[in-house]
C-alpha cells in the first residue's frame, strides 16, 4: 500500500491465475459436498473479468472494482456468482472514485464486501461457508491495522485466520448452501467457498508484499 | 467420459442450437443467452411463467417452454444456476404486460439469481413475483438451514401454474395457484450410477458396483446414505414411505404421481417401479388421477429414479389435466 | 448389473403391469399374454395395427398403442421376438372387422413368428396384412442375405399408418402408405456402450473406454465397425451421410428428422447432434417439415443414438402431422 | 431303437437338461454374432416343455412330438422358437400315431424335420445358420441306415457329421438370421442355432446307444 489502480488490476489478475491454478482441487472439494463446479464457474468468471480488464485502464479503482463484480454476477451463476459479484461490488462502492487505495480503503473495503455477502446470503459464521474464511481473516486484518501494522503483515495475518477458518469448516456441518442438504454428512470436509475464499485473500496478501 | 458432444465447455450453446433447429414451432432462442423463449412471445395480456436453472436436466427447463407451460427457460452451465442478465433478459422478452412468475428451485445459487433478476425487473417497471419450489422430502426440512430442495415436482409446478396462466389467471392468482402445488407436492429420489459433468471430465462421486444412494439430489449432490442394490420393489417402497409420510398423504387423498428417470434409467424400469408404487397407494386407499412415468427431471446420464406425489383438488386437477403444448410435455 | 428390478426374469410382466397401472385411459393388457392393447379395442370398422418385438425398447412397442398409432403390441422377452399365440391374441383383441396390419422389423424371428400368427390367424378367418420395415442402412441389402435391419424408422410406420387407419383407411390402403414409409425411411445408429440384458446380467459386448461401435443394431448386435470416439459433429456428420446416400436424399427433398436416443444418452446429447443433422440439411437443400428429439427405440440403458430420415411427400406430411395421443408419442 | 413313446419323453427330458447345462456356453456365442439370447431361450422352452410331458403320459409319439412342437413355438421366440417348434410339429406329423418307433421313423423325423426348418427360415446350407449341422448330420444318418448300420451307430454318425457342420460355420459369413447383419465380421465365429443342433443330436445319441 499505496495501490494504484493499475496495481489493483494486476492483483486481480493474480486473483484469476491463482483460481485458474486451482480451479480442479476447488471443483474437487465442491463434488464431495455440493456439485463438483466451483472450481470451474470461478475460473470462469475471472477468465471474463480477465477479458474486461483492458478496457477499464486509466479507471479509477471503484470503477474496477465494480465492473469486476459485475462481470462475476453475469458470468459466473450459481452461489458463488451473486456472493462473490455482490462483495466486488461493495467494495467498489466503498472505495468510490479513488485511484490509489491506501490500507483504510482496503479495511472499509473489506468490510463492505462482507456485509455484501451476508445480506445476499443470508449465512451466518459457523453456517460453513467463505463467511467462515473471510470474517475471521477481516477481524484479524481490522485488527492489525489498528494497531498499526502496515497492510502487507495485516493482510498475512488476515491470511492466516482465513486458513484457520478453512480448517474450522472441516469440523462443522453446513447450514446454507449446496451442502446443507448432507447434514451430518458435511462433517469431515472443509467448504470450497472459504477455500476460494482463502486462496484470494492470500493472492491479495502475497501481491502486496512481494508485488508477486 | 464419453459422450455425444463436441466441445465440453461449449454444450449448452450446442444443445439449445440444436433444440431451437429441431423446435421452430415451438421456442426460439434470445441471441448468446442462452434462454429459450415461446415463439409467439410475449402472449399480450397473459402472465408470464420465467423459470430457469443449471443445465443438465433436460428436458428441464427449455423442453416445457409452449402453450400451456413456461413462457421462457434460462439455462445456466450445466448444474449451475443461470445469471440474473439471463433472467432480466427473459423476463423482458416474454412479459406481455399482466406481469411474470418466476419458479425457482430452492438452492442457494438459483435464488440469489432469480432474486437480483427481480430487483432488477422491478427496476425498470415491470412487474414480477417468486415461488421457490422444495419437494425433496430427502432433506430435513429447517428453518437453521437452506431448507429442502427443489426437484421433479417442479414439473407439476410448470404445468398447473402454466394452465392458470394460459386460462388467464392474474399474477396473484398463477402465483398462489403455484404455491398450493408446492404445499402439496412431495418428492425423493436414488442414483445408482453419479454422472459426468462434461467440464469436470469424470463422475462427480463413486459409488460401488453393488451400492446406491439413496435421497441423491440432481446435482450429483450426495443423498442421506448409501446401501447395498436392493429389489426395485424395496427401493420403491423406501421412497415412496419418506415421500407418503412426509406431507402426510392419507387415504381418501387423491393424487397425481410421478416417475421420473435420472436420465441413463431405462424406460422399462421405470415401469417397474410404477407397479410397486401403483399398488402402494392403492393398499393405502389413495386414488391416483394421472401418472406420468418418463424423463421429466434428469441428472445427465445418471441411472436412477425419483417418485413424486401431488396432492390434489378440484382445481388442481381442473389445472393438470388441461391440455399443454411444449417440446418436453404434451398432453392432448 | 445394476438395475431397478425385481427378478430378472420377470421384467417384463413387471413392466407391463406398472406401465397398465399408469396409463388406463389408454391401454390394458391381455391376462398373461404380455400383449398391450388399446383400452377401448376392438374400434369397430377401423383397421386395427398390431405390432411388437422383443422388450427392451420402451416406449416401443407398447407406448405407441392408442389413439392414431397401434391397436396392440406384443411384448416379447428381452431382445426376443414374441410367440405366434402372442400375436394372434392380438389380432383377435383389435380386429374391428376391417382387417389387422403387422407392423413387423426384419428380423428372422419377427417374421416368423408374425408370419405363424397371420396363417393361424388366417385360419380364424381374420384378414391380416404384413409390411417389414427395414430402415438400418448400417446393414448391406442384399438379397442373399437377411437384408436390412428394422429400427427407429419404425415409428413413422405407427405413426402414419396409425393415422391413415385413424382416418378410416381400408386395409389395402393402409399397408400401401406402411409401405411409402418404409420405401422412404432411413436409419444409422452407433452406440458408446454395451447394455445388460437382465437375464444374462452381464453386457453383451465390451467396448474400450476410447471406443464406438458404428453402426450398432439395437439389439446389441454388433454393427459396421469400431473406431476411437469422435465428437459429435464428427459422428453425426458419418451417420446421416449413410443415411442420405442410401435412399439417396436430394436438395429440393422435404423430410421428417428423429434424432434417437439408445437408453443412456442425455437427452442434451441427443439435441447436440440434432444441431449438426439440421445443419447438414440446410447445406445440402433438404427441408425439415418435423424434428423429433427423444428415445424412441432403445436399447435398454446403451448410450448411443441414431439418426432417422423419412422423405415427405403430401400424404405423408398430412398423416404425419395429424394428432396423435398414446403413453409414448403425442402430438396435439 | 426301438423306441417307445415313454422312451422319448425320457429322451426329450435329456435334451432339455442339456440345452440347461449349456445355457451359458449358447447365449455366449449368440453374444459375439447375435443377441445373446439363444441359450436363455432354449433353456426356456424346454423347461414349458418339460412341464407339459407329465400330461402326455400314454400319448403316442405323434402327439408327443407335435406337443413339443407347439410349446417351442409358443414359449421359446426370436428365430429358434419357430425352427425348432415347426421341425418337432414336423417330426410328429411325420411319425404319426405310433407308439413305438423304429430306425426308419427316426429318418423320416428327421427329413421332415429338417424340411420343416428350410421352409419356415429360407436357409440353405452355407448360410452359417443350425441347418449346417443338421443337414449333413441328417445325410450320414440315413447313408448309415440304408447300409444296414443300426440306430445308434447311424446317430452317431450324425454327430460327427453335426460337430462338423459347426466347425464349418466358423468359416463361413452369415447370410441368415442375426449373424447376416455382421457380414464378414461373423466370420471366426461358429453359429449358436448348430451348435444347439448339435447338442441336440449328440444328446440322442447318447440316450439311443448308452439310454443316457
Ligand atoms: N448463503 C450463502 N452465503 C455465503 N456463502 C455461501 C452461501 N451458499 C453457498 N455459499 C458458498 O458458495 C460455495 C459454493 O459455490 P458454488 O459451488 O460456485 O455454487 P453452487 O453451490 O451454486 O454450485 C460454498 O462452498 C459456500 O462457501
Ligand atoms: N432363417 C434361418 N434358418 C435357419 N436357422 C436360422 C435362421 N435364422 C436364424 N437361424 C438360427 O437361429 C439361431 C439364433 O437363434 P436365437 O438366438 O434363439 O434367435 P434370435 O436371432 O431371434 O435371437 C442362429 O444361430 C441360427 O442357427
Ligand atoms: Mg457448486
Ligand atoms: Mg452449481
Ligand atoms: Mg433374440
Ligand atoms: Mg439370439
Amino acid at each position: 500500500m499505496p495501490l494504484t489502480a493499475q496495481e489493483l488490476m494486476d492483483m486481480i489478475r493474480a486473483i484469476g491465475q491463482t483460481l485458474e491454478e486451482n480451479k480442479a482441487f476447488l471443483t474437487e472439494l465442491d463434488s464431495a459436498i455440493g456439485d463438483a463446479d466451483h472450481g470451474i464457474n470461478m475460473a470462469k468468471g475471472f477468465h471474463a473479468v480477465e477479458e474486461k480488464l483492458p478496457d477499464l485502464t486509466g479507471k479509477d479503482a471503484g470503477t474496477i472494482l465494480k465492473t469486476v463484480g459485475m462481470t462475476l454476477v453475469s458470468t459466473v451463476g450459481g452461489a458463488a456468482g451473486p456472493l462473490y459479484g455482490t462483495a466486488f461490488m461493495r467494495a467498489g462502492m466503498a472505495v468510490g472514485s479513488k485511484e490509489v487505495l491506501d490500507t483504510r480503503d482496503l479495511v472499509r473495503a473489506l468490510e463492505a464486501a462482507i456485509q455484501g455477502i451476508k445480506q445476499r446470503g443470508k449465512a451466518e459464521r459457523g453456517d460453513k461457508t467463505m463467511i467462515d474464511a473471510l470474517e475471521p481473516a477481516y477481524e484479524a486484518i481490522e485488527k492489525e491495522i489498528a494497531a498499526g501494522k502496515e497492510a502487507g503483515a495485516a493482510l498475512a495475518a488476515g491470511v492466516a485466520a482465513a486458513e484457520a477458518g478453512v480448517e474450522y469448516t472441516k469440523g462443522i456441518i453446513a447450514r446454507k448452501g449446496r451442502a446443507s442438504y448432507l447434514g451430518e454428512r458435511s462433517i469431515g470436509h472443509q467448504d470450497p467457498g472459504a477455500t476460494s475464499s482463502y486462496l484470494i485473500l492470500k493472492t491479495m496478501a502475497e501481491f502486496l508484499s512481494g508485488r508477486k | 467420459m464419453k459422450k455425444l458432444i463436441n466441445q465440453p465447455d461449449r454444450v449448452v450453446e450446442d444443445m439449445l442450437a440444436g433444440m431451437a433447429a429441431a423446435y421452430p414451432q415451438y421456442i426460439r432462442l434470445l441471441p448468446d443467452l442462452n434462454v429459450v423463449v415461446r415463439a409467439d412471445a410475449p402472449v399480450k395480456g397473459k402472465v408470464a411463467l420465467v423459470s430457469g436453472g443449471g443445465s443438465g436436466h433436460e428436458p428441464t427447463h427449455g423442453g416445457y417452454v409452449g402453450r400451456g407451460m413456461l413462457d421462457a427457460a434460462c439455462a445456466g452451465n450445466v448444474f449451475t444456476s443461470p445469471t440474473p442478465d439471463q433472467v432480466l433478459a427473459a423476463i423482458k422478452a416474454v412479459d406481455g404486460g399482466a406481469g411474470v412468475l418466476l419458479v425457482v428451485k430452492n438452492y442457494t445459487g438459483d435464488i440469489m439469481n432469480f432474486d437480483m433478476a427481480a430487483e432488477m425487473a422491478a427496476a425498470e417497471g415491470i412487474e414480477t413475483a417468486s415461488v421457490v419450489v422444495n419437494d425433496d422430502v430427502a432433506v430435513e426440512n429447517s428453518t437453521w438451514t437452506q431448507g429442502r430442495r427443489g426437484i421433479a415436482g417442479t414439473i407439476f409446478v410448470h404445468k398447473i401454474a402454466g394452465a392458470k396462466a394460459q386460462a388467464g389467471g392474474s399474477l396473484s392468482e398463477v402465483k398462489a395457484v403455484a404455491e398450493k402445488v408446492i404445499a402439496n407436492v412431495r418428492s425423493m429420489g436414488m442414483a445408482l450410477t453419479p454422472c459426468v459433468v462434461p467440464a469436470a471430465g469424470k463422475p462427480n462421486f463413486t459409488l460401488a458396483e453393488d451400492e446406491m444412494e439413496i435421497g441423491m439430489g440432481i446435482h450429483g449432490e450426495p443423498g442421506t446414505h448409501r446401501e447395498k442394490i436392493k429389489t426395485a420393489d424395496e427401493i420403491t417402497a423406501h421412497l415412496t414411505e419418506k415421500v407418503l409420510n412426509d406431507l402426510p398423504f392419507k387415504s381418501g387423498d387423491e393424487v397425481a404421481v410421478m416417475v421420473n428417470g435420472l436420465g441413463g434409467t431405462p424406460l422399462m424400469e421405470l415401469f417397474i417401479v410404477n407397479k410397486k408404487v401403483a399398488a402402494m397407494l392403492a393398499e393405502r386407499g389413495i386414488k391416483v388421477f394421472r401418472t406420468y412415468v418418463g424423463e421429466f427431471m434428469t441428472s445427465l446420464e445418471m441411472a436412477g429414479c425419483s417418485v413424486t406425489l401431488l396432492r390434489l383438488d378440484e382445481e388442481l386437477k381442473e389445472l393438470l389435466a388441461a391440455p399443454a403444448d411444449t417440446p418436453g410435455f404434451k398432453q392432448l
